[in-house]
């Protein structure tokens, strides 16, 4: 079973979206890393993000992994600030999204935080996710 | 440099096999390997002549609570003492370890390897398998955030779908191709025609996503034994299917992070170091086994090898071109799709049947076959392994 | 044939290291290798030079929920492309991703390449480790028959004892000199010297092994940088320990299936090898890295790479024959024992410290070291992986 | 959570001590296997072990994996068809075993069937354990 380290180690990104911003090249760093992407620098600050961005692609998950219940939809989101990032999409009605070929590729959201799973001892687990603008 | 060739290949039945622990379907993959050496060299070469085991396997140790393969498969299979290791690359395990074995053999180190990939994934719970498959993407970002193996590659489809017009059809006559193709195949776990009503009213497993996009959970081994160009001279081997190219690439492990998620850079790395490295012509391909873990897995990678032009996979597709009569026949014997995705198999598995084709003896022999190119995938295109075999 | 030299080392701290994820533990190993690097070539080869990646990590899988370490590492220490794999033998992982990438850069496929051994231990509950750890094991008739790893070892340590008389004392000596050889390790889990009597009055765990004959569960990586002949030679670089020999052999996989269980065939069948086809004289060796999981894994070790007879591995330890200033000093910088051992970085961790004497930099410099020798092994002499550096 | 057919393949195995002798070499073979393990014959037939067999060394267990209950003595065992087993050592007293150093080793044993451990879903499975003679 995991243990309670993993989850308070990403407190910070995960509850507050605090990255990082290179002083070097300027890239915004979203999840947290120590070097630089971009230019391999370890000069980084922390930097906060709006936690706004544009759906890039999204999935309906129907048969979902353990501590999940499907259905619901995961959607990779272009944050404004530049870094993309994996996560649910709450707060629509799936069945008026499941007619729609195109998903929902392009719409604005936002964050929120919720319940993401429930972990192998039955403890909730919070996290982002986000909403339709 | 010495060259390298495959000399023997086998493999266990693929498939639910509740029967067959890990330890029985290496054996079975063994002993057929073993039975083939036998037949390919007359009775001179056995597996007393094994130098050292390169074991792919992808979860042995989340699925089957086994590591430590290399010990286990020597002293199953007969050969308690060789050298032995497991590589992993998620689902290019098995190319991964045949890459290891080759480089060995070609440093001088030793004259005769034993490759075996394998996977046993029904002793575990089906949900617990998906917790399991998702080991090959990042742990933090995608499976903490819910996302499963068939939704990395949803999202690919999605965005391949809005970018340049792919559609469900084309995704569906993928599926229809290799199941076509694996009729024959006595170790197919799938050996039904499927039609493209079939694929567009199966269950969705995320959209746009069905069940028969996707290949299934499946028990497997598969092992291929190969030689330097020394030891097959000197044993006067025929029939052998030449190693002309060994590459690989990796690309960053979250999805989210990557430059494209409808083109693969670790693919156009690989292709590149095949073509500018290896000097292959890859007008010279005359069949291939393209990694279809799901259907829009195959079509982009048709794109990113180059068989055609990024966004006209579908195209491509829907004219035929991977048929076996098409340009490039592709999964001539079935696929992941058809034969099933023991997942640290299918990479072994893939450069058998290239073999065959080599050979001459592939189920659904085609004529005139020099070179096949065999590219097996890990993640969501995130390692990347080619292989391509000729006839010298 | 190309030689192949170590040509920069670095590792993280090894502790229980919670703050720290899978991937910080890799970056860190990563910066302090190429920090290294930069030492040591005066500025001249970076990262940029690196062609390809061998991770050795036993458990991430179960243990972190995280597998293809391969693209994970390469990706976050800012090598993304390269060629990367993750091998695996158990605690042995470490040492055959070092092999791995030996034999590739022999081979000629690639001029310098990047070894990082890995293990993050403490992401899930500890007795949740104890059923990781015995994967290493059979699983079948050993873990589902409730044997633990330090079982294994209890067994063979009670054998030991009754066949050749060896004591709890002599036993004991193993830890308190580790210990010892620890103090001044900035990287190590455990920097507190230890007496007998801490060792005896310490909690049992599987008799007659008690907790401080036990390594610890520990997070950390450890990371080289190898290059041929051909770079080091062109690139004018100096400090460089040489490969001299790479061995490995493999036994059963059941404890119970060996010939005998006070005697390791796979560790002798590696040391005849380094001898015979790597014509090492031992009497040349000066310094040695010996695989200490638990006190008498090294008691065992030491005879079956031939330091004393058979029998005589307790004498040979009262002796004072492995402190630093005995015949074999062994574990110089403290061993498993006290710098803890993150089981697929382990083996990196035991090359880095010999590499160390080779060079003239370890924090216990022995004076005339020419030859080292690092013995990692995987279960329970399951694998046994020998490599030997030099001086030229 | 391991599946049922794990425990049901080594049936025979674990509940009747059934395995295998060569017709080639005449080894007995014990775990299973395909392939004899002296001589690579694969002409085997089923052979049923008495379940005797001496104590080669043993330890006590303190420190137990998830589903088993610590302390318990586990043994190494050289049956009297010759081959070895993992097996635990039930019906003795673990604090008469624990003052002598030499543990239990040169005893006799013979076959038992017992509860071995809870497995990851609450259910008891059941296996070989041993008792002194
Ligand atoms: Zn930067
Ligand atoms: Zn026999």
């Amino acid at each position: 079973m995991l243990s309670v380290p993993v989850f308070w180690r990403m407190n910070k990104e995960k509850y507050k979206m605090i990255g990082k911003k290179c002083l070097d090249c300027g890239l915004v760093i979203f999840p947290n890393r120590k070097n630089c992407p971009s230019c391999d620098s370890q000069k980084l600050e922390e930097f906060g993000l709006s936690g706004k961005g544009k759906i890039y692609s999204d999935t309906i998950i129907r048969v979902a992994p353990d501590g999940f219940e499907a259905p619901y939809i995961t959607a990779l989101i272009k944050l404004e600030e530049g870094p993309m990032i994996v996560g649910e999409i709450t707060g629509v009605d799936i069945e008026d999204v499941e007619k729609n070929p195109q998903g929902l590729v392009d719409k604005e959201v936002s964050i929120t935080f919720r319940k993401i799973m429930l972990n192998e001892n039955g403890l909730r687990v919070y996290g982002l996710k986000f909403l339709l603008e | 440099m010495t060259r390298v060739g495959i000399v023997a290949v086998g493999q266990s039945k693929f498939g639910e096999l509740w029967e067959h622990s890990l330890r029985d379907l290496a054996v079975d993959a063994g002993n057929a390997v073993f039975k083939d050496l036998d037949t390919q060299t007359k009775g001179n070469i056995t597996k007393k002549n094994i130098e050292g085991l390169f074991v792919g396997n992808m979860g042995a140790g989340s699925m089957a609570k086994q590591s430590h393969l290399g010990s286990l498969v020597s002293d199953y299979v007969g050969i308690t003492g060789v050298p032995a290791v497991r590589c992993e690359g998620a689902c290019s395990s098995g190319a991964l370890a045949f890459r290891h074995a080759f480089h060995t053999i070609k440093s001088g180190e030793m004259d005769v390897a034993m490759v075996l990939g394998i996977e046993k994934m029904t002793d575990i719970d089906s949900n617990h398998v998906l917790n399991a498959l998702m080991e090959a993407g990042d742990f933090e970002w995608e499976s903490l955030a819910g996302l499963t193996f068939t939704g990395l590659y949803a999202l690919m489809a999605r965005r391949h779908m809005k970018e340049f017009g792919t559609t469900r059809n084309q995704l569906s006559l993928i599926s229809v191709n290799n199941h076509k193709n694996g009729v024959k195949n006595p170790y197919a776990q799938f050996r039904g025609e499927i039609t493209i009503e079939d694929v567009e009213k199966s269950t969705l497993i995320a959209d746009p996503l069905r069940t028969l996009d996707c290949s299934p959970i499946t028990d497997g081994a598969a092992s291929v034994i190969i030689a330097s160009e020394e030891f097959i001279k000197k044993n006067k081997l025929d029939n052998v299917a030449w190693i002309l190219s060994s590459s690989a690439a990796t690309d960053r492990i979250g999805f989210f992070n990557r430059r494209s998620i409808v083109e693969l850079d670790a693919t156009k790395l690989a292709v590149k170091r095949v073509i500018e490295k290896d000097r292959v012509n890859m007008k010279n391909i005359g069949v291939t086994e393209v990694h279809d873990c799901f259907s829009i897995n195959e079509l982009v990678a048709l794109e990113d090898l180059g068989f055609c032009e990024k966004g006209k996979g579908g195209k491509f597709i829907e004219q035929g071109e991977i048929k076996l009569d098409g340009q490039i026949p592709t999964n001539t014997t079935g696929g992941l799709k058809s034969i099933g995705h023991p997942v640290g198999a299918t990479g072994v598995r893939q450069l058998i049947d290239i073999t065959k084709q080599i050979r001459g003896d592939s189920l659904n022999q085609l004529k005139n076959v020099n070179q096949g190119l065999a590219l097996n995938i890990g993640g969501i295109g995130t390692t990347s392994v080619i292989h391509v075999l000729g006839k010298d």
